[in-house]
């Protein structure tokens, strides 16, 4: 018999995470369905999509009005950590399936966490981990922190000071910038005067890329003192130029330059959108693929609670990802990686960006899980 | 004084939106004659003045300035070719000061009166000139009105109620003035409630009634015609 | 006879320039009185003065003996004591009949009732038609202010103004752009009204000046330059030649 | 000659004169029963959105359109009243009437405190003070630790009406909402109708004159706006029991703009403009949310076509051509 | 952590120095908005995404044409400004008989339009614009590292907005602006063409923000959305100034800058607000605020 899913990407279309997200997210989400076979193995997958604006309202609303009205099961993506937040109260009650590529926030999976949230690709405590981590390990002791005012930014700042602290270095300072901000000096210059061995960049988007550029044009780079973005997408990166990026460490969990699986699904991917994927769209692909994978083995979509258990209990092993566990809490376990931006005359192409440095794996990059989140025994 | 006439109009009509409120106005006006509109209250005085110069919202029927058809045109138009207004609510802006609002309208001919004249006329005006203009008295401010037109060379002034609000002295100061610029071949369509100043200086006065002109008194035959104006106008 | 309205050493100054100076000026109950003086005498600025439209630099104002010097416009006119303006004050997007209304509504004192229907407002219908019938607008009761024109729009005004019963009222140039014929009917009516009232009124037109006022104060350059009644001042010389003029006959 | 502009105007008053005239009373009417029949037709959150959006636009209107105030921080009555009952109701766990309840004269009593100081202000000064004021309350809300700073106040419960009956179920949610702003317009109707209203009137259109009548104009003014400020609460807590949710984006000064856009597409100064423009406004984004990265653009074209084709807001225009005030 | 107390005075100055740079931004686009509001009493909403159109015209010029920042620095603002002057024609004077926030509101419309369009042919995340070779690098002054670019936007944005108030100010072109703000029936009545007068004006005011859109490329991201918050600071600065007042605007807009840098040692979270703080003050104690003149 037909198994019907209808997949509902929700995610901010014009807004800053347009770009890393948006229109990116429903083309991987239909090749997902596409790769998965989906109508080969009787089922009729629908995919639809809409734009939040990265307003909590608009999100549950839309949310909402899927579930009731629209017979959607699944919702994908969902950046912006409020709407994210907002959207898997509604699944749960609604029993849907929340699959976060988007979003960075750790309470998807802790103070906030439901039994029918999936957190794939990111949060801020494995970019915490990652960037933080590795940069103190290298010799960066002393931080100061250049951090948007609000809810991310904080949670950023907050994992990655610990991170420093827990890594034997200290931070000698940090500000707080309005978000969103188009003017950096006047706080490079605070961080500059700190006597900083890194500025870590606790913003997102266009903030991180204007940050990025004008402590360049500052010098500040030349003059001794080293950037570390804490969130920042490859798309971000080609905005930016390698003539301004170089150098930078970042984390992801996904490059399209990894293996021959992501240079392929890259391809395809760019032959869409004409532009290369970023670990969200690689995640809101696998994420897709695996609750695909969870509802055929369920033979139903309807009872979102059962196909995160489902999933709970998979071994996946995924092409973009490799090997993916979804622990108890809805939090995806797979590797990060640590990248530095390749010097302008290294790049061979426009999208030529990343040399890898490290692995980070799943186990070091995200928090441990809490108790009372196992939803795996209750 | 020449026959040729300077201003001739041919059944004009006029509205506000809807409202139709001239209903073929005719009358003409010879090169240097000082003719007045006169009128009851809400007769189409004003909105004669308006047509004239192209400002009514929508108007038909002929109005022809030295020979030219102006129907068609607009008011920047009407008045480069020399026409110029004086309004009745005055039109002083008060984002300027006294100078800048006398300064204003552009030259558009040779023969306007001097900045110096005009000051000798009105020296309120002088005395105020960096006050900024809407903070001149009201009376004030209607000098200035006048005075500002004066300047621009234009030939023909149109006029509206140009002793409202001005203390006798002024008013006969006005009459002279007019006297002189009509000596200077200048021509003016005056409109005016107060007959008397009207009296004293026209040559020739058109009665407007309900958007009309119902008939035309020539200066010298007032006195013959004063029943016919007492009920034209109550005087 | 009472003084109505007392002014005490008046002053105004605008940033230097000193647009009423030191006048000292009484207006006594039931009478007309009128303020006359050149163009930027002054005059205006008096009437701004006294209904605290501007705040006096210097001075003390007393009106029924009570001192309002440091009181608010709308105060004043609570009290009773209405101005018009010079340059017409109507209300242009209401109609003739809700122009009066409003005013009438004023002196009712029912004022922020907003849960009120408008019906309630229907009651002063008669009472307002009746002042409306007086200035000669009946024929316009429905239309809009604005479609007035600029002589009945000064006759709205009146009647607004009249509709509140006021004890004192200061009429600020009421005859400015009248028709003749309408010249006399304001001029009948404000003699009408003044029997039981007081009246200070600027006025440019000297046969009404003359026609009307029981008392004239002359005005120039801020200062009151002639007092007494109509035959006096308009035979001092400096009044004539301040204001009157040589030629007017 | 002047018979045509006696003939419009003597319609006009002549319906002004006998309390709600027909036309209107028929068009509420037609309103409560398609209102009614409405949750069974679309998607009654949706509804319920469009709603408090309709008032929320209504209650600006009253400032706008009938005080002649224009305020650009509309959003802070808005956003703070949905902020206080969205507390009020989580947090105190107050039943979802008191909660609007709450919220609602919060608005008012803030409305009174940046009236009060903005009241004085005229035209553009007035709305950049109002706005001024309103991204104070914004980056209070942003600060403030009750609020939940990007996140907001989510899961608020929507508990039981009197305590009796359960607003869970989102038919008996939209009949309460309903009941709710049906009479906040009507009210809000009755006051523009009223000699308050009238007095108004008169003030927007010639103040000193109307100071020389004798009315406090200050106070009249800063009635009104508290008044709108009220109503503006009313509708923001209303959205915060609605949504289960009350976030920054109700305080943000992109809300103060949306009203404005609401009522100017609708028609300001007309009693039904605001209700049709707060109804396309939310029906587009609603709708037009499935278009992608075109929303923006489709979104700006139509207000562009809106302002080119009704200048005055269709309902203005549409009030222009039936010649009677709608 | 960072001690803010013993801030020491060459920290002062250098932040002082970026907050005058910021405000240069600040003088040209309100300046632009200014003239426009002037004039034609209509906040232009699309200001800002007028000034985001320039940068990615600068860009695009670049990108496709190969002409550089030089060149662009006069081209964008000239075809931003004629693009300014077809939307006055065909849109914006079709609106000026109605109450003028109609004409905030197609502007606005307008706004959505550009922006969205820009979105969809060239993402969000913005596009690489470099600092022209004469300008690169920096000099040390002692207290702080000064690019050489952000020095000669300070220049640059000095020398626009006193040429362009002396215009204003001191012809008689600018009593006719203010004349025909006031009643444009009369202005025409004297003969001067006023809608020729307006729809050039509005060009200029535009072009102005695209200047300030060319300036800013090679220093800020590049992107759709960098105009998109702008306007409302920026009409802020309009207003503390003074509305009306040229001067005002322009020396406001230098003095909120360094208002702003102030705020962002003492108080970072606060310097997005601190302007709408002023603002409030300003009007409460001087309602036609700093250089306004009274009504
Ligand atoms: N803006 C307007 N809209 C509608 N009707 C108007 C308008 N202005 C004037 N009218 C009407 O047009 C007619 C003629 O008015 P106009 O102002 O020309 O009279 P007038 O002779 O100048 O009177 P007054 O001596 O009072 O100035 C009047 O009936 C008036 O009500
Ligand atoms: N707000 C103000 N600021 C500066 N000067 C002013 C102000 N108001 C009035 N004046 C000046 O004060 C003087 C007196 O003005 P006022 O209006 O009182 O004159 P007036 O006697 O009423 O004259 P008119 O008969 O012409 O109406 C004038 O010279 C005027 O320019
Ligand atoms: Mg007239
Ligand atoms: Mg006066």
């Amino acid at each position: 018999q037909d198994i019907n899913v209808k997949l509902g990407v929700l995610n901010d279309r014009s807004g800053t995470y347009a770009d890393l997200s948006g229109e990116g997210s429903a083309v991987a989400t239909r090749m997902a369905v596409e790769d998965f076979g989906a109508a080969e193995k009787g089922m009729n997958v629908e995919v639809i999509s809409a734009d939040h604006q990265n307003k909590p309202d608009v999100g549950s609303n839309i949310a909402r009005q899927w579930y009731d009205v629209d017979g959607v099961n699944a919702i994908v993506d969902v950046p912006t950590s409020s709407v994210a937040l907002a959207v898997a109260d509604i699944t749960a009650d609604a029993n849907g399936v929340l699959l976060d590529s988007g979003a960075g926030s750790t309470s998807l999976t802790r103070e906030q966490c439901q039994p029918t949230t999936v957190h794939w690709t990111y949060d801020t405590a494995a970019l915490a981990n990652g960037t933080g981590g590795a940069v103190t390990n290298a010799g960066g002791k002393k931080w100061f922190f250049l951090t948007a005012d609000y809810a991310f930014g904080h949670s950023l700042e907050e994992n990655t000071m610990a991170v420093v602290k827990d890594n034997g270095g200290e931070v000698v300072g940090n500000v707080r910038h309005p978000f969103p901000s188009q003017d950096f000096s006047s706080f490079l210059l605070q961080a500059q005067g700190s006597g900083a061995d890194v500025i870590g960049l606790a913003n997102a988007g266009g903030d991180t890329v204007n940050a990025i550029k004008q402590a360049s044009e500052f010098g500040i780079t030349q003059a001794g003192q080293s950037l570390a973005a804490l969130l920042m997408f490859v798309t971000d990166v080609h905005s930016l130029g390698a003539e301004t990026a170089q150098g930078l460490n970042l984390t992801e969990a996904f490059y399209w330059d990894q293996n021959d699986a992501t240079r392929a699904w890259s391809a395809r991917f760019e032959e869409q959108m004409g532009a290369k994927p970023t670990m969200v769209h690689a995640g809101a692909y696998s994420a897709t693929m695996a609750y695909l994978a969870a509802v055929e083995e369920l033979g139903s979509a309807e009872d979102g609670r059962a196909i995160v258990a489902k999933m709970r209990e998979m071994d996946i092993d995924d092409p973009l990802f490799g090997k993916v566990t979804v622990r108890g809490d809805g939090r995806a376990i797979h590797d990060m990686y640590l990248f530095e931006v390749k010097k302008p005359d290294e790049s061979e192409g426009e999208w030529d960006l990343y040399n890898q440095i490290s692995t980070i794996s799943g186990e070091d990059a995200f928090l441990p899980m809490l108790e009372e989140c196992d939803f795996s025994k209750k | 004084m020449s026959n040729e006439s300077l201003l001739t109009v041919k059944d004009l009509n006029g509205w506000y939106g809807e409202s139709h409120v001239l209903h073929g106005i005719d009358f003409e006006v010879q090169r240097g004659e000082v003719v007045t509109l006169l009128g009851r209250n809400g007769a189409g005085k004003t909105s004669t003045l308006l047509g004239v110069m192209g400002i009514l919202p929508r108007r038909t029927g002929s109005v022809r300035y030295i020979g030219r058809e102006t129907i068609d045109m607009q008011p920047r138009q009407i008045a480069r070719a020399g026409i110029a207004i004086c309004p009745e609510e005055r039109g002083i802006f008060s984002s300027l000061n006294v100078e800048e609002n006398l300064m204003l309208p552009p030259r558009i001919a040779d023969g306007g009166l001097s900045v110096e004249r005009i000051f000798d006329l009105f020296p309120n005006l002088k005395e105020r000139r960096r006050s900024q203009g809407t903070k001149l008295s009201g009376g004030e401010q209607q000098m200035l009105a006048i005075a500002r037109i004066l300047r621009t060379g234009a030939q023909l002034l149109l006029l509206d109620e140009p002793t409202e609000g001005l203390a006798p002295v002024i008013v006969q100061q006005i009459g002279r003035t007019i006297a002189a610029l009509k000596n200077e071949g200048f021509t003016i369509v005056l409109v005016e409630q107060n007959f008397r100043f009207a009296a004293s200086v026209a040559d020739r006065h058109y009665i407007v009634e309900q958007g009309k002109v119902i008939d035309m008194i020539p200066n010298a035959e007032l006195e013959a015609n004063s029943e016919k104006l007492q009920t034209y106008l109550g005087v | 006879m009472s003084i109505v309205l007392e002014a005490t050493g008046l002053t105004k100054e605008f940033k230097g320039f000193v647009a009423v100076k030191d006048v000292n000026l009484k207006v006594e109950e039931g009478t007309i009185h009128a303020l006359i003086g050149p163009n930027g005498a002054g005059k205006t600025t008096c009437f701004n003065l006294l209904t605290k439209f501007l705040k006096p630099t210097r001075g003390r104002i007393v009106f029924e003996g009570r001192d309002i010097t440091r009181m608010e416009p709308a105060d004043i006119a609570k009290l009773g004591m209405v101005r018009s303006f010079q340059i017409s004050a109507v209300f242009p997007d209401l109609s003739v009949l809700q122009n009066v209304r409003v005013a009438l509504q004023r002196r009712r004192g029912e004022s922020f009732d907003f849960w009120r229907s408008e019906k309630s407002l229907s009651q002063y219908d008669d009472i307002a038609c009746g002042y409306i019938e007086e200035v000669g607008l009946t024929e316009f009761l429905h239309h809009r202010a604005a479609e007035l024109s600029y002589g009945r729009k000064r006759a709205l005004e009146i009647a607004a103004t009249l509709a509140l019963e006021p004890q004192m009222l200061l009429l600020d140039e009421p005859m400015a752009g009248m028709a003749q014929e309408d010249v006399e009917r304001i001029s009948a009516l404000i003699r009408q009204v003044a029997k039981n009232r007081t009246i200070l009124m600027v006025e440019h037109n000297l046969s009404v000046v003359a026609d009307l006022s029981d008392k004239i104060t002359v005005l120039a350059r801020g200062e009151i330059l002639a007092e007494g009644d109509y035959a006096a001042v308009s035979t001092a010389p400096e009044v004539i030649e301040a204001y009157i003029g040589a030629e007017y006959e | 000659m002047e018979k045509t502009a006696i003939d419009s105007t003597m319609a006009t008053s002549a319906a002004q004169q006998a309390g709600m005239p027909r036309l209107h009373k028929v068009i509420f009417a037609m309103l409560l029963v398609f209102l009614v029949a409405l949750p069974f037709l679309v998607y009654p959150v949706f509804a319920m959105k469009v709603m408090c959006f309709a008032l929320f636009a209504a209650a600006f209107n009253l400032l706008l359109g009938f005080g002649g105030l224009l305020s650009f921080g509309h959003a802070a009555y808005f956003g703070g009243a949905s902020y206080v009952a969205a507390h009020a109701a989580k947090v105190w766990g107050l039943t979802p009437e008191l909660a609007v309840l709450c919220g609602t004269v919060a608005a008012g009593v803030l409305g009174l405190a940046i009236g009060f100081l903005a009241i004085r202000r005229q035209g553009i000064y007035f709305a950049m003070v109002t706005l001024a004021f309103a991204q104070m309350v914004y980056f209070f809300s942003l600060q403030a630790p009750f609020t939940g700073g990007e996140d907001g106040i989510q899961s608020v419960p929507r508990g039981d009406l009197f305590g009796l009956f359960s607003l869970e179920d989102n038919v008996a949610l939209y009949f309460f909402v309903l009941a709710v702003t049906f009479a906040g317009i009507l009210f809000l109707y009755r006051i523009v109708h009223s000699p308050f209203g009238q007095v108004l009137k008169a003030i927007r259109e010639n103040e000193p004159r109307a100071i020389s009548l004798g009315y406090n104009v200050t106070r009249y003014k800063l009635m009104v706006f508290v008044l709108s400020a009220t109503f503006a609460g009313l509708a923001g807590a209303l959205k915060s029991q609605v949504f289960q949710l009350s976030s920054l984006t109700d305080v943000h000064w992109a809300m103060s703009g949306e009203v404005v856009l609401m009522t100017l597409l609708g028609g300001m100064g007309t009693i039904f403009g605001p209700l049709v423009g707060a109804a396309i406004i939310v029906t587009m984004q609603n709708y037009l949310a499935t278009f992608g990265a075109w929303v923006t653009v489709i979104q700006g074209v139509i207000f562009v076509i809106g302002v080119l084709l009704f200048r005055e807001g269709i309902v203005g225009v549409i009030s222009r051509w039936i010649k009677r005030p709608l | 952590m960072f001690e803010l107390l013993g801030i020491p005075p060459q920290v002062l100055l250098g932040q002082l120095l970026l907050g005058l740079i910021n405000g240069s931004f600040y003088a040209v686009l309100s300046l632009g908005l200014a003239v426009i509001f002037g004039l034609l009493n209509i906040i232009n909403f699309a200001h800002g995404a007028l000034y985001m159109a320039a940068a990615f015209v600068a860009w695009m010029l670049l990108e496709y044409l190969g002409i550089g920042y030089w060149p662009a620095l006069i081209l964008a603002p000239l075809i931003v400004g004629a693009f300014g002057v077809l939307l006055e024609r065909t849109m914006l004077s079709r609106l000026y008989h109605l109450d003028h926030l109609y004409g905030l509101l197609l502007t606005f419309g307008l706004a959505l339009i550009i922006q969205g369009l820009f979105r969809n042919y060239y993402g969000i995340s913005g596009l690489p614009y470099q600092i022209p070779e004469a300008l690169s690098g920096g000099r040390n002054l002692g207290f702080m590292f000064l690019p050489n670019y952000r020095a000669w936007v300070v220049v640059a944005s000095i020398l626009v907005c006193f040429g362009t108030w002396f215009m204003i100010e001191k012809t008689r072109l600018g009593a006719y602006l203010r004349a025909a703000t006031e009643n444009p029936t009369l202005v025409g009545a004297f003969g001067i063409n006023v809608p020729l007068m307006i729809m050039l004006t509005y060009g200029f005011g535009v072009a102005l923000a695209g200047f300030a859109g060319v300036l800013a490329a090679p220093i800020y991201s590049v992107n759709p959305n960098m105009g998109a918050d702008l306007i409302i600071v920026v009409f802020a600065v309009v207003v503390i100034g003074g509305m009306g007042s040229i001067m005002g605007a322009i020396l406001t807009g230098y003095m909120l800058g360094l208002i702003e840098g102030l705020t962002r040692v003492f108080y970072p979270e606060g310097s997005a607000v601190v302007i709408f703080v002023i603002m409030a003050i300003v009007l409460l104690i001087k309602p036609e605020g700093l250089f306004g003149r009274t009504a």
